[in-house]
């Protein structure tokens, strides 16, 4: 057992900080949310400047062959920036379906990927199936060389910045079985995908997909033909991995903060981080910081453990990191008081990213289920 | 003791329920509570209740109130919210009004009190500095007394709903030695003064309901004092006791358990709808069961003041618990409509072309606002901390 | 709706509070706890003398026709005093179920109620049952005049005290069934009725009851044979108002203790109860207190109400005590420190009843599924 | 970063494994849990310890420790829990072995370490006082230097264990002027000396493990102070900065947990078993994310440690999260038992007579006295609520 960084670790991390240093303070990344297009298209080519966007797939790929402590590490600095930029919709997610899709597949997407060229979005959530990731009323039926895809997608994360999007599908089966799931390739100009596009209140995008007769190539198809739901709950744990690092650089930005804010901030003639109940709330949120990491660090070493184990892990941390995202951000604005109400402050920036992180791919309930079950 | 409603009272609720059906303003209902409420659509059913004589519940009938008992109100604040009444604007009825027959002279009476109940004026609440949270004493907006008028500068913030206000009660020092408390008065300033400047503050959610104000050199004439001069710390600490009576807001918040039961049965979660699952379930109970406690603790608290007592430092846990409920119950909303918390759709966006109202399900529109929003009663009206220390050394002599 | 007590609950309040500070002190108390007997029956005279065992029964069966808000005041002083006699299981529970029976049954019991000759018990619960109250394998068969009692009763409070018993048991259905249900009377003397009786941890006692082939006349039955279910849910939330009464007396004593100790136990040169975070303790505990004295009241009051709006009174009065018995216990412990672990102070004491009421006739889940499921 | 255990590692865990199976003393596998231990019973498993060699896998291995890394620890630690062996007493091997280690002379050295690992001496831990509670600067038991000798005089209380000590290290007041901190020594003081006293106390689950311990002219030879004389409050607080460390529990917490699930899977509600009860396993599974998080957390802190950093005020977190997950852990074991947590069953209640044993099933006998006494681990070893003070101060800077 070991938890220290390598050097190369501590390196990219640098490399992150200093990205964020100089791109991402609170009023650049404001003004990147309130821009018409959501993102910044030139932070996308340095994050493929920087090799970031190559991260995860293997050498032969063309990418850096890096593990899930080193997406781990981008993904708890880029929390730390708030940013809004897809990187992990784009590199561990879809990356995440790409690098495991066969020859043909990988051949034809991963560059684009690496380089910058093209931004993807995972497209599986349908309102009628919350957290079950095989609830799925869109259908795909083969048709000769084709599968034709009839359905409905919401709240795509990263939906209106995609040229491509993976899809999950039903292709036989009842309703929730874990059978017939499939996952699919889908362009953005497709013909029969319409799509709606909206902000959301994290300062992200996202859209919903109408997909009446969509028509793709069968070779548009990653993994087997109705075996996709155990990929698909592998990545996203892999996904939950990454958005549990994204919370815990978050976190630490708002305790930092509200520690700050209560060394400074007078009232009755004292600095308010005087008063012992704060201070123990302050005390309880550092804790429930600590546990976090601790989690993170744990669910991120354990992505390749066979499934009961991965499954805790995933849960586990998703669970723990949802309750302190809810505990930490709850506190922080009210720790900072009116001034944590204001939309001029960064701290209700956080407060709206932890708490849309909480529900993101499973609740507490959803999880602490998925964990209980897990034996 | 006894809970059971006279015939009386039936007969009451029958004539409020019938009052409220045939008089809430049609406009009202039809707007979209997601739009921003105009001044005039706010002060609507305010105007009706206002001819019906039904205006103040709260305020003795001499000066326009109703002369209803506990239960009567009680009953009053049950219909308005299960027929989903707008609120109303409480600076004026429920902050000012008792402050202005408890304090104020028979000419504040007249104008004041009579200018409330209309609806005429619109008042505003100058507390908060940006000094001073929750600790109110530490102000610093100053008012010098130059012949007959006081002269007032300084800044006050978090004033809600200052941009349609006419006039604001305000704190302002008006001696700067000896013990802070013991210099603060309590003046009516007129909104459209000269040097008056209202800056709104957008939260968290994206809305503006709260505001700076900029006071310069702004002339207010010397009878808008009420009371003495330097015995606003007594005024102001009445007022919050008023305020946090009517925080509690345990009809409305029943009204909420509602609209997220209904919510649950619409969700659906495994092929089920989520209100048959066992653990969302366990928490509406458990908050529902929180909720009636409140209520009850409620109306031990009126049925005290009713007999003269209070309302006491217990008013405290009806702001500390009243919140709290609020604020789990947009939780547990923001959780129930599941992804469909995290789209941000404001009038703005559908002005930009795009039909927000189609995206999700009608319910889950501002859920997630809401829950920003509503973060904010633990902090406003005296932080639920400051209401701990209070009952700590008034209730336990801690 | 008037909150306030006439001048006669008033007197009768003053009448147990003189009882409790002549003959329950704390020692007394103790010392009554480790008597062989566990009870003292000088007392029950008293009760019977002061009339408190009569007080539910009508005039004509020679009672003083008094409510549950009588019985509220009653059980509420006696939780101050942390009062051992088993008085709500003879009087509310057994003595419930006895006032609605038939005449004859009146006529041979309740007037050995009200002199205190009798003590009752009422024996409901079974191993596999858990809280619900229809889960009888505890089985009765008709013979001729007699029925012929098999099964196995266990926690028996009061039940080394009782001289009579009231045994829930199934006549006919499944064993979970709400029909089949009857309520019967068995003598602690009957033949083949086994009593193991032992302390429980509150300083009560209790007993396990084993049946075989106990006969009893038929004349024994209370209200219909195989509709029993309805009648004793009644009388259980009868029950648990007045349980709820005596928590909130508890909560009273160990809240002005624990803030009394605060007051002059001094740490790091002040009293502790200077200490903020121990201020705002003990505010959770006084507002938790207000809160089941709200739901007490309630609950009360609203006994003879239909039965969804009874259901939701007793389950939801039952959730807000077992809350506040746990949060309140628990922090007076913790706020007299060393102290309060002791066997000597009473503090534990009040801890350990509370504790026990926390679970009895269902825990916080049980009854927030009751509570939900009574629409 | 990586959390797989090497072929070494799983070779170690084979060993340890065998190791405990064959040579676990028979008789404490025997004896009824519920039964008090006698001295004897509870010093077997560390007198085959000692012969093998790991008694004190904590010491540096030139006094006697095992030399084991970070992980053998971890793997030792958990296969201890799993077996269900005897805990430790911690009060020579934990607590004062590190303090002889780090502040005494070498003869202390020699006969001090020597008692502790070979299990021959039993301490006991003379720190708090009726006055001192958590606030241990204020003790006020006395040593007064008279030739070779200390003479000493006082009271100690909620000593654990002190009716089966040979020693106890003990805190002492050398100086009553100045700063209350820096007038304290630290003592190894004979419990058979003349004037020592010990009297039970009874804790409120009816159990005898802690006592007051009486000083009355008690004569301690000069060489039997650690350290300087006045530099007791530097090893007191160097010695509670250990002891946090231990009190995490987690292995054992483990097992606590598996046994819950055990008693659920046994226990019927409406006809099923109680583990398959969404509402009671999403608390287990709850709990059970927390003592992740927590044998994360501590093996986070091991491996800074190992290193050479801290264990610093990080170390009560695992005190206040340790003790939080014990106490709920009892909570709901007793929840799970339902109507048997009530039976007070006790060896005394069975020499009356009844054989207990046979009331209700096995594993409910005494769930509610664990319940009970486990809430002392709130209290003991510096309050939770201490450590969130030195938390504040330390960590936080606040």
């Amino acid at each position: 057992m070991d938890f220290s960084f390598s050097e190369e670790q501590t390196l990219l991390r640098n490399t992150i900080q200093s990205f964020i240093q100089d791109n991402y303070d609170f009023d650049k990344r404001q003004a990147i949310v309130k821009s018409e297009e959501g993102m910044k298209q030139e932070n996308w080519k340095q994050f493929a400047e920087l090799g970031l966007l190559g991260l995860p797939f293997s050498e032969e790929d063309g990418g850096l062959n890096f593990g899930s402590v080193e997406t781990m590490i981008v993904a708890e600095e880029f929390g730390k920036g708030l940013v809004v930029e897809p990187y992990i919709q784009t590199v561990v997610t879809c990356g995440g379906f790409l690098r495991r899709a066969n020859a043909s597949i990988k051949e034809k997407y991963i560059p684009g990927v690496i380089s910058g060229q093209d931004i993807w979005a995972f497209a599986y959530a349908e309102p009628q199936g919350r957290y079950n990731l095989n609830d799925l009323t869109t259908t795909a039926t083969l048709d000769g060389d084709n599968y034709i895809i009839n359905g409905y997608k919401s709240v795509v994360s990263g939906g209106p910045w995609a040229n491509k999007f993976i899809v999950s599908v039903r292709t036989s089966g009842d309703q929730r079985d874990s059978d017939g799931v499939s996952v699919l390739i889908v362009d953005k100009n497709s013909e029969g995908l319409s799509i709606r596009d909206y902000p959301t209140v994290d300062g992200s995008r996202a859209s919903e997909l109408t997909l009446e007769n969509v028509t793709i190539s069968k070779d548009e198809l990653i993994g087997e033909e109705g075996k996709g739901a155990e990929l698909i709950e592998l990545i996203v744990d892999e996904t939950i991995a990454a958005i549990c690092s994204e919370a815990i650089g978050a976190m630490k930005v708002l305790n930092d903060a509200t520690v700050e804010y209560c060394k400074t901030r007078k009232q009755f003639g004292q600095p308010i981080g005087k008063f012992q109940v704060l201070q123990h709330r302050m005390v309880d949120m550092f804790m429930q910081y600590e546990q976090s990491v601790s989690m993170t660090y744990m669910v991120n070493l354990k992505l390749d453990e066979e499934y009961a184990e991965r499954r805790k892990a995933a849960s586990g941390a998703k669970v723990q990191i949802a309750k302190a995202a809810k505990f930490i951000g709850q506190s922080a604005v009210q720790l900072h008081g009116g001034m944590g109400m204001t939309d001029e402050l960064n701290v209700g920036h956080y407060f709206k990213r932890l708490s849309m992180i909480e529900n993101s791919y499973g609740n507490i309930d959803h999880h602490l289920k998925k964990y209980s079950s897990a034996e | 003791m006894d809970l059971a409603f006279t015939k009386e009272d039936e007969n009451f609720r029958q004539e409020v329920k019938d009052f409220i059906d045939k008089n809430f303003p049609q406009k009202l209902k039809d707007i979209d509570k997601r739009t921003d409420l105009t001044r005039e659509d706010m002060l609507s059913w305010h105007k009706v209740l206002y001819k019906k004589g039904w205006i103040a519940p709260q305020w003795p009938e001499e000066y326009g109130g109703t002369g209803w008992n506990i239960t009567q109100r009680y009953i009053w604040d049950q219909e308005c919210a299960n027929m989903g009444t707008t609120p109303l604007i409480p600076f004026g009825l429920t902050m000012l009004g008792p402050v202005i027959i408890g304090f104020g002279n028979e000419d504040q009476k007249d104008w004041v009190l009579k200018g409330i109940l209309s609806g005429n004026d619109w008042w505003c609440q100058g507390y908060s500095e940006s000094g001073a949270g929750s600790d109110l004493a530490s102000l610093r907006t100053k008012a010098e007394k130059v012949g007959d008028h006081y002269v007032v500068n300084g800044h006050k913030t978090w004033t809600t709903l200052a941009q349609f206000a006419d006039w604001m009660f305000c704190l302002v020092r008006t001696k700067s030695d000896g013990k802070p408390q013991e210099g603060i008065s309590f003046l009516l300033i007129d909104m459209k003064a000269e040097g008056i400047d209202v800056k709104p503050i957008i939260t968290l959610d994206g809305g503006h309901e709260v505001n700076e104000v900029f006071l310069e050199d702004v002339k207010v004439p010397a009878e808008n004092l009420v009371g003495e001069e330097n015995m606003g710390w007594t005024i102001a600490k009445f007022l919050l006791g008023n305020e946090r009576t009517g925080i509690a807001g345990v009809a409305r918040s029943k009204k909420a358990i509602e609209r997220l039961k209904d919510i649950a049965s619409s969700e659906y979660m495994d092929g089920d709808n989520l209100i048959n699952d066992s653990d969302f379930n366990s928490k509406i109970a458990d908050l529902e069961v929180d909720l009636t406690a409140l209520e009850y603790t409620e109306l031990r608290t009126l049925a005290k003041e009713s007999k003269g007592e209070g309302p006491g430092a217990e008013s405290s846990i009806l702001k500390i618990k009243g919140t709290e409920i609020q604020q789990r119950i947009t939780e547990l909303t923001m959780e129930a409509v599941g992804h469909y918390s995290n789209p941000y759709l404001t009038p703005a966006f559908e002005r930009q072309g795009s039909n927000y109202l189609t995206i999700g399900p009608d319910y889950s529109h501002g859920v997630a606002q809401n829950y920003f929003n509503t973060r904010k009663t633990s902090i406003y009206g005296g932080s639920n901390e400051i209401q701990k220390n209070i009952i700590a050394k008034m209730v336990l002599g801690l």
